[in-house]
């Protein structure tokens, strides 16, 4: 049981430590409910809760400073719980998707009073010409400030027991939990609003509008949108610069070619 | 060009600094950390820095040089983590002329760092999350909901082998770009084109993820029996997706002119939901 | 009987009136129901009555020159009518809908024959320096151009009674009154010929058919014309401008701040 | 921008003429009535110069001048009527600026208010009659549809608190775009520029509406059996909506070449109409 | 029967001659089937069946370099077995197109092998400045490269006889089968190639995506796109002219007359 | 046009070369058969070097500028045929400018060639293939499915009434073309905007056709059980359509860069056809 919980927190863990492993969506349901399963020691139950919460958190990802729900610890703890109960599918959503919320609150405690100080040590050992120093606050940082908070939920949650947790989570009355899912849908709105503070200018605007209209009245999805955008990117480029020498976008070289 | 041309005649000469193709994997390396330590003050900066620290110590030996190059990727970094690579290849690229070349303009190394981050981010989350991620997923469920655990991995291995194979290219396409096209471009004046065309591009793609992933619903009835409408409902007759739209238009607004800081807009945010729904104003 | 047709002729009078009183929507069969029922003593019914018949002329409002029918008539007697009798909702559509038809042919009259008048005496006026006089004509043309003829189509049509009205309806043959209901359909096409007229040239015709194909092709709304029009119209001015100054249509301002 | 500011200063010394806000405000007042003797010669003709009476009045002592203004504001006028104070306000302005200084073109005044008035009633009609009236009529109906009289009331506010508001501000600032901007406008030739854009929207938003509300139906049967057609379904395989179109350019061509006044329009379509009816040509 | 097989080869060679004559769709199936009808005697039959293999065949149009199924052959034997046997619409079809399939592989034999003897030669003939030459190649190259071969498949296959034709298309194995028509299918794609061969270049290859964009995402039929295009064409064509005269691409006049 | 005036001067002097009606409506008949040898290698080059022998005949006296015309008409050609006409009463009226200027510069006669008629193609195909004859076919087909001869009759005439009607008309219009506008339009350097604009329109027509006329399907499975999918519904899920989009630039790659003949690409496409087919990997 201890052991469990400390390998569910590793595990919990690794999914978090793919923002130092090349964002490479270790942290998903489907890798970890299969890592959980591994554990738990039912493959292919994990795999399987692993596919239904991934389709769950399908629209949970990460733009500009929205942090999505905090999906390891749903996944994991869901999963892990299901497995040793034997209970159904349902259970891996119905304790899954709150505690992911819950964690996520916990997460940003994390964020907003653990992880600055360790930003603002390096930038005293970079004042100091202390490189060894910068690194080492890279490091720490990310791992008290956030990762190793993630293991700790997880290591708890299980040891806890699905019982204490589903209590904690009944002290929850409906409109909180209600109301914490309808933060998650505004959530995004902060990472959009910083992508655009670093792109927009009144000349250009126009075109987040156009993206929105487009896919709001033909329901265009966001690669469709891309291909118009860079068609317009494209035309509007060469026509800006008419007159003067044309550069192609794509290959960087100062005439056009007519034999493409 | 003629500055690049007569510098890499001087290093015959004199002892030139240069980045080679194994310094640039280095920083590829470090680059996987970018956003490990994100934080809502100046996102990813820190891992930023800690990727060009092999760059800084290179190419500079003097302490104020090296203090002076710290600070300068120390400062607000963010964009799409897999393609950060392209702009630390343009930033190593330059900062090579300027440990070699003294009239060099530190200050156009943070202006094209802060120009290219944001359409990177646009068109390479529509791109990288929008695009690759959903494609994926997509075969990693069709198989893991058999329980076939070949689902995680093949999901791991689409995704993964163009990201971090992108990752890898767009280093060293940077430093190209950053020690040629991009300097011609600069001088012909063509950067700015290029900023307005990635602009239009990125601000297009951010405009429909804001309207795929932003969720404003406000149930309040308005009028009576089997004519009752909600004012969504009222919203969405003058433009569909108006509240969405407005919504995150009135928090840009709050970044851009109000300056709030983001953990407060986060905060808010809770507060807006709970308060919202505990009044039935807002809903799931 | 004789002092409710006033009453009725007077409200009617009260609708036109709105082109005195801000185009403000006072003749709308929403309006007009909700005062014939007033007037008739059954307020409930005229506000239903005029809630139907809103519906049923939502599509009649004027462009241009393209007169809509009379529905200010139609909504009056339409809801007298059923009222007084007692009827069902039907009575309101079957008697509103031509009825609005027919008069709008007897205004056609006064604005063919009685209005223009007025106009031409307002020149010699003006060319006299008479500023009075062209007041005057504004007001007596407009009210013995229009105003009055409706009220007095609206107290007669009552006084005389449904089965008159009905009876003169009938009288109509069916391609009659479907040739009428045709000529609805086409009348726009004067309002949007005479706007065009006074848009429209070689350089810019083609944006008439791109609004037009982006409504057919694609089925959006006006509004989402007007917002993809907005979006084409900033970037053409900019580019058209492209070399000189730019000015930002938005906010007057000579420069083109970068913050937004 | 300098004959304004000398006029200025001339002003102080001299008598100049000058608008205050309560003349503009009696403009506001009086273009309420501006479509009661809307006329099919000039369409909002008299209302419009019944408008400018207190300018004309305010700004010009010499009869002449005063008959000059009249017959110059009975020319044909015709815009979206809630929104006609923008031109109202750019008229007043202009002369303002001719009453004081008589190198003035006051044929420019015309030029504005004739270029103007085409785009602004394209994108005024959609605002008003396909937007804010719709919103208006949802809101009222189904209230008003349960014989609740809040439905006519919610109605008549909901559309005109924005509609007359829009009114007044619209005066100000009208009067603000004449004195200011449109003339550096007019000075840097921007005003190509302006209506360019204007024409742009505006015919977008007519082609746009012309789509949604002229109708054309032609029912002639083709073909035999199952697989009869009409000359309508034909017609809409080449484009859809196609007779509209042809029919409303057919329209334009006649104003718009031969001049066919509105008044035969009016009674040619009714005729079109009874007769396509009668041969079952045309059909509802 | 050798006389209806004499004079069903000449309408095939009739149908074929379209290409002499104006390309004015006497091949076309609904043309075929008449026309066979006329020699089989039974005109209604005929008629209806051209139809039927008319709708089969509407996809099939040729495109640059993409030559479509052999509608000719399939269409008059499929057409004339049907009416000979008595039998019903499916007999059409299922001899109709295998037939065109099929005959569509000979007629390419004949373009690959006996046509281009014809071209060299006229290539000569011009060295030599020998106008009748070049006129000769021109009409033998044609008949005897493709229009004879269609018309002796005609008539041969039908002196075969029905069970004949059948047993030869029976030999072929359902892949091949399928396998020719997922040709058919990749077939345009060298018409288009070849087209974007004479059109494309860097500068506007993105409109060839754009157009490809606008039928995928939004359904829009071709002569749709050529409605926007249209738009895009004129407005971008004024853009890069701007400054400079304008050209009014519709009138071929110099300047820009306001009205209309 | 100056050249031109001062040639028709010199014509009435000496012995100018001149076309005349009848020599064009020749030109047009003999068009009806610019695709009876299409062929592989040069595709529609003999019909057209056939459809310009009156007008060689007609202009060149000389040999060698007779066999240098048939040799520069017997290159590739290709185009929507029943429009051919406009390419050759545009070529035709060069020939003679040429053949009476001896300092024009008969080269330009192939370029004007070649850049109209791919964008020609484009949109005429549209028109005439995707259009009209769908319209012929529609009314044809409604008829003859009942029995009626009619319908191959009345699909005959709606569709040849317009197309060759057109082709009349193209040649005389292409003629007046040829010797006033194009010239005019290449002194004035407009002849590249033209051929911009008209590609910008031919590559999205058939950009359109492309998407509805190229099938490759894929219906190789990826997945187990319910949640299966086939990797071309993965593709359709990046962008519909995406494999025929690919295949097509694929085989423009091989045509433009490669210089495969259209007789390989014909074989090719065969076997992979076939190919695909036995191996289940390609789908009807
Ligand atoms: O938006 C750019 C970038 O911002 C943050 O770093 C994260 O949300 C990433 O997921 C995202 O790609
Ligand atoms: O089209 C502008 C304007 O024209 C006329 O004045 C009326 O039809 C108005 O309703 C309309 O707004
Ligand atoms: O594409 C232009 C043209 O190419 C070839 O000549 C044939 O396929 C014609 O049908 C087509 O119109």
């Amino acid at each position: 049981m201890l052991v469990q919980a400390i390998l569910l927190g590793l595990v919990a863990m690794l999914g978090n430590a793919e923002y130092l492993l090349g964002t490479s969506c270790l942290s998903r349901p489907l890798v970890m409910g299969a890592l959980t399963g591994i554990i738990m020691g039912d493959i292919p139950t994990g795999v399987t809760l692993g596919a239904t919460l991934e389709l769950a958190f399908m629209g949970s990802f990460s733009i500009g400073a929205s942090i999505p729900p905090e999906m390891i610890s749903g996944t994991v703890l869901g999963t892990a719980f299901t497995i040793s109960t034997g209970s159904g599918l349902e259970t891996a959503l119905t304790i899954g998707i709150p505690v992911a919320s819950l964690v996520l609150i916990v997460k940003n405690v994390g964020m907003v009073f653990i992880l600055p100080p360790f930003v603002h040590k390096a930038d005293d050992y970079a004042a100091k010409g202390d490189m060894k120093g910068v690194a080492r606050m890279h490091f720490l940082g990310g791992f008290f400030g956030v990762n190793l908070i993630i293991g700790l939920c997880v290591a708890i949650g299980f040891y806890a027991g699905g019982p204490a947790v589903q209590a904690l989570l009944d002290i929850i009355p409906e409109w909180v939990s209600n109301g914490l899912q309808i933060t998650m849908g505004l959530l995004p709105a902060i990472g959009f609003a910083l992508l655009l503070n670093m792109i927009m200018n009144k000349k250009v605007a126009c075109f987040f509008v156009l993206g929105f209209a487009l896919s709001v009245y033909l329901g265009i999805p966001t690669t469709g949108v891309a291909i118009f955008g860079a068609v317009a990117a494209i035309v509007l480029s060469q026509l800006q610069h008419a007159g003067s020498t044309q550069v192609a976008l794509e290959g960087g070289m100062d005439d056009d070619d007519e034999d493409f | 060009m003629t500055t690049k041309t007569s510098n890499a005649v001087e290093s015959a000469a004199s002892g030139e600094k240069k980045l080679t193709k194994k310094d640039l994997n280095k920083v590829v390396l470090r680059s996987l950390g970018m956003e490990w330590d994100w934080n809502y003050e100046r996102q990813m900066n820190m891992a930023f820095c800690y990727s060009m620290l092999p760059v800084i110590k290179k190419l500079y030996d003097k302490p104020e040089d090296r203090i002076d190059a710290m600070k300068r990727h120390l400062e607000f970094f963010n964009t799409t983590p897999q393609l950060s690579t392209l702009i630390l290849g343009i930033t190593a690229a330059m900062e090579e002329t300027a440990a070699n070349d003294p009239s060099f303009d530190k200050e156009s190394i943070s202006n094209v760092k802060v120009s290219l981050m944001g359409p990177l981010a646009g068109i390479g989350d529509s791109f990288i999350w929008g695009t690759l991620r959903i494609i994926a997923t997509g075969v990693g469920v069709s198989l893991a909901s058999q329980g076939n655990i070949l689902g995680p991995l093949l999901f791991l291995l689409i995704f993964n082998v163009p990201a971090q194979g992108l990752r890898y290219y767009l280093m060293h396409m940077g430093y190209k770009l950053g020690s040629g096209f991009l300097q011609k471009i600069q001088e012909n004046g063509l950067m700015e084109t290029l900023t307005y065309g990635a602009s239009v591009l990125g601000l297009m793609v951010i405009g429909s993820m804001t309207a795929g992933n932003v969720a404003v619903n406000v149930p309040l009835v308005i009028g009576e029996g089997d004519a009752a409408t909600t004012f969504g409902d009222i919203c969405n007759t003058i433009m569909p997706g108006l509240l969405p739209l407005a919504f995150t238009l009135f928090i840009y607004y709050l970044v851009s002119k109000k300056n709030v800081k983001t953990t407060t807009l986060l905060l808010l945010l809770v507060a807006v939901g709970l308060v919202g729904s505990f009044f039935g104003i807002l809903g799931v």
